[in-house]
């Protein structure tokens, strides 16, 4: 046990990810990290930013653990720094400072540590890379921003980081700019995002005109205690869930998180297991207390979580792209995040999270390992890779069942949790979690099956055509990263990844396996719950183990797996019949329920661009052009007699002067007789 | 009757307004010059009458300002003849009103 | 100093004057009466004596330069010629006084009168003995520069009122040499005035009598600078080419005569014997002298160390050739005026450490006598082998300003027209 | 300012400076004008004495006498005959009203101000006052004073120096 740990130190584990962004930044301005082939030092000297960041966060990990350590002293509850003066404009007083308490402490340990096997993992997916220290540096900002946020104090300072964080996940999706696509991705990421992030701020403005508080602290204290209305509260509380699922890519606003996959995969590992879409999970558990006490605000939580839960699994099914696979079980995965708020169950929704930040990110890495040797996402082009790289499928499958939640995987525990609370609180939610178990299991048996099982279906040749919409993007990608890689796409044989590559692997497959039994006594529950006001303590769901819910739950998944194994696997089942059998919902499905095609026609053409758009253009051109160019005309009209003023004599412009002088004395002596 | 600012004052405002009459109204480019010397002396002098009158006697702003009106009034005088020269050397002529060339 | 502080103790004029003040202020009567009464008697007892002194040293100028280039001198009015003054004054105040025709008359007239003041009025802040200065300024030693830079406006008029070539050439070549030279007089008194801490002359003198010292053994580059500014602003040879009469044949008094002219010379005269008394003052202790003041009036030291500074002035008359505009406007803004510079930085310096250090004056002020001397003949030797003076083939020169100003032209021994061609690419 | 003394003194040295300033205008050749502004100038210094500004009253007569008045008589002199009259340019009626306004809103604004006069004794010296302050509390507008000298300097010799005689 460790002293309690300083401010200093917390400001620390934030700073350190900066201080390597602004280094590598400042380096690469300066020409010092050029990459250049040759000898070993200058190849060294090329990866400088790779250690450099690695190092940042290490360290970062370390203090983080220390936090933890400090944490668990206090029983999760938050240890107290005070803050600090940052900005003081009339009335607005903000603060900067950091906090520390049983849930940001557990964050730490979630964003530093699989930061740190993603940015291992980089090393060697990103060698070569053209872009090699502008990676790193935003990987440095992005883990930076994350870790600020999630101490964040202060909710405009937390807004501050949010935004960067957005910021972050634009740069890196669209880390590839030249492709038209992930430029498009980083776009629609960023907008989409942003429209949620209008209810974040109207709620940060609505809490600071109504309570004069922008100290999250106080804000908990002045809900949990009912000193603010009710109706505020709820208002408060849904702008806040407006930005929490524009991040966190829930049900309305889930559309950008798919596309994101532009980005590098370790980009899209590190932004669906750690950083970026736990960042609404994390606002709404942050500021659960707020939550808890508005019935509106955590129904509206649970509604979204469930329905997302359910839409982002069935489309998981039909996807054929394995990292949209993912990504559709990511947005699915924070559904039950989500849900699991809703009913009241903080600690178990960030030990879902906890969990799932391991093994999301492990089936990110081995998908994009896979990717490595195949040099394709299609999963139809794969097949018997289980032979040819046999460290990925078994790290992969371990975490495949984990998210299946298959005993004693870390899933298992964590969802079950979910599952228990949910009995306990709302029945009805638990129907649809287990519905949704079921689909998991479906689309993950699915895609071990498409990908490892059966015969290899050759990869990406080189000169083959599309085939599918959806990787035609993801292999122009590859082309357009290093030689080096594409080399390797055009191989006969996949083989396995280097050692830089599976030693991430392994070591989250590890995790991804054991986590689970951190929280076998419940005690992660209790630190994440230590720091809530004594107020809420009493609306917390409690729900006790109940043996025929894991069973059942290890059941369905099982079923889901033993039903894709029939489809995919033997094919006892055949996937066409399927199909046509359920023509309009496979049409329905692979139309992503025409969300894309809503907002694109109805809302973007329609709305915005015939209406709105339409409207403020006649405005533009005919009312603000219309007084810009008349006062023009004027002015031109105007000045054509009055420059005859200018006669170029010193002296008349001189008595000029003293006239505007006497003048002025005169109406001071008027103003003031 | 005894001195006072009002005086000193006065006397500044009249200066001031003869200098500033040679400044606008005198043809001759030396001629504006020296109108712009009194104006400067009749703002020195009531500096230094501010200085003595309204100040406390330990505080000599008043007086510095004037020590640097009179290193600006200096730098101009040496500047604005070097330009009379060079404009009669151009134009053969320092006559102000026929320095027109910058209208319209 | 232990004086008796009696109105018949001739070691102090002051004294006496004093008491007959007291005595008119017991008689009554408005309070500006002993004011305007002390300043009558100043001012009377100045002009009387600068009067007697100018007769006898005229006479004696002319016999001591007589002297100096082997001839006599005056010798026939009066026994050794001792009248010759007073004759040439009377033939001065009988002459007709011509004005020219196309002379501006009123300046022309100004011109005369003008040129008096700046002489008379420096010996306003002069302390002739303890307590024996008119006025002692507590701004004595800028009073003096600044009074003696309008020497250069009354050149000027009279030398453009006369509407004649030859003055006008000399009163520009005053103005210009005048201005040159102010700035050196200003910085050579700036290092006295560094050393004494106060500006004016009482207090200067009180200081040099205080540490027993005078002023030129401190800083005996600043007098040198102050000697040379000083024979220019007062139009004395070897610095008088405003009336070089070999080559502009009177300079802007050309066309003065009778009496007006005998302003002119009586003037120069005056402004001498001004100056002179400003150098005694600032540089050889004024009216002390290490203890004689207590037997011996101050006033007679004073006018001793006077005269023979003005007899340096003679002297230097008598035996130096006359320098070329060009030459002596170089001399002031590249040799005379980079010294200075330094000199001031050093003395500066030098004050600072005696203050800051707080050391015994007994210990400084040798060291930094020592110190300026050596400092002074470096300097001196140094920049003029740095600007080439001590080679002899660099130094004929001919500077454009001397064709600008009318000095008679340098023709080539090729002989083509009378403009020279770029004397120093061939040098 | 009680004494008569310098009762006596002001209303001659007002008289001094107002009328030769006047004088300036009224007159048709410069170099007179010149003059007479240099009677003006030593008219200020003398006021400059009744206020008791020792210093600056020797400055303006070092300065506007000794230097600022030289160079209008060099500039008179250095432009030809032609150019020396002191005479109005069409101007003059608007001018000499304009200027009657100017000097009556000053006026009226100095006689109307009720100033707060703070009581001084007789005469003060300020030279050390004014030095002390110039090198600790202006020091830099001191320093940049004295880069603006050199500036116009510089600048006034490159504006007159004729092209082609680069030597010496």
């Amino acid at each position: 046990m460790l002293n309690q740990i300083p401010e200093g130190v917390v400001w620390a584990i934030l700073f350190l990810p900066f201080g390597s962004f602004a280094v590598i930044s400042l380096a690469a301005l300066l020409g010092l990290t050029r990459p250049s082939t040759g000898s070993g030092r200058a190849v060294w000297r090329a990866r400088l930013s790779g250690y450099l960041t690695m190092a940042a966060i290490a360290a970062s990990f370390l203090l983080s653990l220390w936090a933890l350590d400090s944490v668990l002293q206090e029983d999760g509850a938050r240890i107290g720094f005070d803050a600090h003066e940052w900005v003081v404009v009339g009335p607005l007083r903000v603060d900067i400072g950091v906090t520390v308490d049983g849930l940001a402490a557990i964050m730490l340990i979630v964003v530093t540590s699989v930061s740190l096997l993603v940015q291992f993992y980089s090393q060697g997916y990103m060698r070569g890379d053209p872009g090699y220290n502008r990676y790193y540096a935003f990987m440095s900002l992005f883990t930076g921003s994350m870790l600020g946020l999630v101490l964040a104090s202060n909710i405009l300072q937390l807004f501050v980081f949010w935004e960067l964080v957005g910021l972050c996940s634009y740069l890196l999706i669209g880390f590839w700019f030249y492709r038209d696509s992930a430029r498009r991705a980083a776009t629609k990421a960023f907008v989409v995002t942003r429209i949620g992030d209008v209810g974040f701020l109207l709620a940060i403005l609505l809490i600071w005109t109504r309570t004069d508080q922008l100290d999250i602290g106080q804000i908990q204290h002045l809900a949990a205690t009912g000193m603010i209305g009710s109706s505020v509260i709820t208002l408060f509380a849904l702008g806040l869930f407006a930005g929490a699922a524009g991040k966190s890519a829930q049900f309305p606003l889930h559309v950008w998180l798919p596309d994101a996959m532009e980005g590098p995969t370790p980009v899209s590992a590190l932004i669906h297991a750690a950083t970026m879409v736990v960042a609404g999970v994390y606002l709404v558990a942050r500021f659960f207390p707020v939550f808890i006490v508005s019935e509106e605000a955590i129904n509206a939580v649970v509604v979204v979580g469930a329905i997302t839960a359910i839409m982002a699994a069935s489309l998981a099914i039909v996807a054929t792209d394995i990292k949209r696979v993912m990504a559709y079980s990511t947005i699915s995965q924070l559904g039950y995040m989500m849900m699991a708020l809703g009913v009241g169950a903080i600690g178990a929704a960030i030990f879902h999270l906890f969990t799932h930040a391991f093994f999301k990110a492990l089936l990110f890495l081995g998908a994009g390992s896979v990717n490595h040797a195949t040099g394709t996402f299609d999963m139809r082009k794969m097949g018997g890779l289980a032979r040819f790289m046999p460290m990925t499928f078994l790290t992969t499958t371990v975490a495949g069942l984990a998210l299946v939640g298959v005993f004693p995987l870390a899933g298992f525990w964590s969802k079950d949790e979910i599952l228990i609370e949910a009995w306990a609180e709302k029945p009805l939610i638990f129907w649809t979690a287990l519905a949704g178990v079921f689909l998991t299991a479906v689309y993950v048996g699915r895609m071990l099956f498409l990908t490892f099982g059966g015969e290899y279906k050759g990869g990406e040749a080189p000169a083959t055509g599309s085939p599918s919409p959806d990787s035609s993007g993801e292999s122009a990608k590859r082309t357009g990263q290093a030689s080096e890689q594409g080399a390797e796409a055009g191989q006969a044989k996949p083989h396995e990844s280097p050692w830089v590559m599976l030693l991430p692997l392994v070591v989250l497959a590890t995790l991804a396996a054991t986590v689970g039994f951190v929280n076998i006594t419940g005690g992660m529950s209790d630190i994440l719950e230590g720091w809530l006001p004594e107020e809420t303590h009493e609306l917390v769901a409690a729900g006790e183990f109940v043996l025929w819910i894991s069973v059942v739950s290890v059941a369905v998944g099982l079923a889901g797996l033993g039903l894709a194994w029939a489809i995919y696997s033997r094919k006892v089942i055949r996937a066409e019949e399927v199909s046509a059998a359920l023509e309009p919902l496979q049409v329905l499905l692979d139309r992503k329920y025409y969300l894309d095609e809503l907002y694109e026609t109805v809302i973007l053409k329609g709305v915005i661009m015939r209406g709105a758009a339409a409207a403020l253009h006649a405005w533009d051109r005919y009312v603000i052009d219309g007084v810009v160019n008349g006062l023009a005309s004027l002015m031109r009209l105007s000045s054509e007699k009055f420059r005859l003023a200018q006669a170029g004599q010193a002296q008349i412009y001189g008595a000029a002067i003293f006239i505007g002088v006497v003048a002025m004395i005169a109406g001071v002596l008027i103003a003031n007789p | 009757m005894a001195i006072e600012l009002e005086h000193y004052l006065a006397l500044g405002a009249l200066l001031f307004a003869i200098g500033l009459y040679m400044a606008l109204a005198k043809r001759n480019f030396v001629g504006v010059l020296m109108g712009i010397e009194l104006m400067f002396n009749a703002v020195n002098l009531t500096f230094i009458a501010f200085s003595r009158f309204v100040s406390p006697a330990t505080d000599v702003t008043g007086h510095v300002f004037v020590v640097f009106v009179i290193t600006v009034a200096a730098a101009e005088a040496a500047v604005a003849l070097a330009l009379a020269m060079l404009v009669y050397r151009n134009r053969e002529t320092i006559d102000v009103d026929r320095m027109d060339l910058l209208k319209w | 100093m232990p004086v008796l502080a009696k109105w018949y103790d001739l070691r102090d004029l002051g004294n006496a004057v004093g008491a007959f003040l007291d005595w008119i202020r017991d008689l009554g009567g408005p309070d500006w009466i002993p004011y305007v009464v002390s300043g009558l008697i100043g001012i009377v007892a100045i002009l009387l004596w600068l009067l007697v002194s100018q007769l006898a040293f005229i006479w004696i100028e002319r016999r001591v330069i007589g002297r100096m280039q082997a001839r006599i001198g005056p010798n026939r009015v009066g026994p050794w010629g001792l009248l010759q003054p007073i004759a040439d004054a009377l033939k001065l105040l009988l002459k007709e006084a011509i004005t020219n025709r196309y002379a501006d008359k009123p300046l022309f007239w100004l011109g005369p009168v003008l040129i008096f003041i700046p002489a008379l009025v420096v010996f306003a802040v002069i302390p002739f003995g303890e307590g024996m200065s008119l006025a002692d300024l507590n701004v004595g030693v800028l009073f003096v520069i600044a009074i003696t830079s309008i020497n250069a406006i009354a050149i000027f008029i009279s030398g453009w009122a006369s509407n004649n070539k030859f003055a006008l050439l000399g009163s520009m070549r005053a103005i210009a040499m005048l201005i040159s030279y102010e700035l050196v007089q200003a910085f050579a008194l700036l290092g006295v005035v560094i050393f004494a801490g106060s500006m004016r002359l009482g207090d200067i003198v009180a200081w040099q009598s205080e540490f027993n010292t005078w002023m030129f053994l401190l800083q005996p580059l600043a007098l040198v600078a102050f000697l040379i500014a000083s024979a220019v602003e007062i139009n004395r040879s070897p610095m008088d080419i405003s009336e070089a009469e070999s080559e502009i044949v009177a300079g802007y008094h050309t066309e003065y005569s009778g009496i007006k002219f005998g302003f002119f010379y009586a003037a120069e005269y005056f402004a001498a014997f001004a100056v002179s008394g400003v150098v005694v003052t600032l540089f050889l202790g004024g009216w002390t002298a290490w203890g004689l003041e207590e037997w011996v009036p101050g006033w007679l030291i004073f006018l001793s160390k006077l005269y023979l500074v003005f007899f340096l002035f003679i002297w230097t008359r008598g035996t130096l050739p006359r320098l070329r505009i060009d030459q002596l406007m170089a001399f002031s803004w590249k040799f005379l005026l980079e010294l200075l510079f330094i000199h001031i930085l050093v003395v500066g310096a030098q004050v600072l450490i005696w203050h800051e250090g707080d050391y015994p004056a007994e210990v400084v002020l040798p060291i930094f006598a020592v110190i300026n001397w050596t400092l002074a003949v470096a300097l001196i030797v140094g920049w003029a082998t740095f600007m080439g003076h001590l080679s002899p083939e660099r130094r004929a020169k001919r500077a454009v300003l001397t064709q600008e100003l009318g000095a008679i032209y340098y023709r080539p021994a090729d002989g083509h027209g009378d403009r020279p061609t770029r004397p120093l690419e061939e040098a | 300012m009680e004494d008569t003394g310098s009762i006596v003194a002001f209303w001659l040295l007002a008289a001094l400076t107002l009328g030769s300033a006047l004088a300036v205008v009224v007159i048709r050749d410069l170099i007179r004008a010149v003059v007479l502004l240099i009677t003006s100038f030593l008219g200020v210094a003398g006021l400059y004495i009744t206020l008791s500004a020792d210093f600056v009253a020797v400055v303006q007569v070092l300065i506007y006498v000794g230097a600022i008045s030289v160079l209008l008589l060099f500039a008179v002199m250095l432009t030809p005959r032609a150019s020396r009259d002191n005479a109005e340019t069409f101007f003059q009626i608007p001018a000499i009203l304009l200027t009657g306004l100017v000097a009556f809103t000053i006026s009226l604004v100095s006689l109307d101000t009720d100033w707060t006069v703070v009581e001084r004794g007789g005469f003060e010296e300020t030279a050390s006052a004014i030095g002390e302050s110039l090198l600790d509390k202006y020091v830099l507008p001191f320093e940049m004073a004295a880069v603006l000298l050199l500036v116009a300097m510089l600048g006034a010799i490159v504006l007159v120096h004729p092209e082609g005689t680069e030597e010496e």
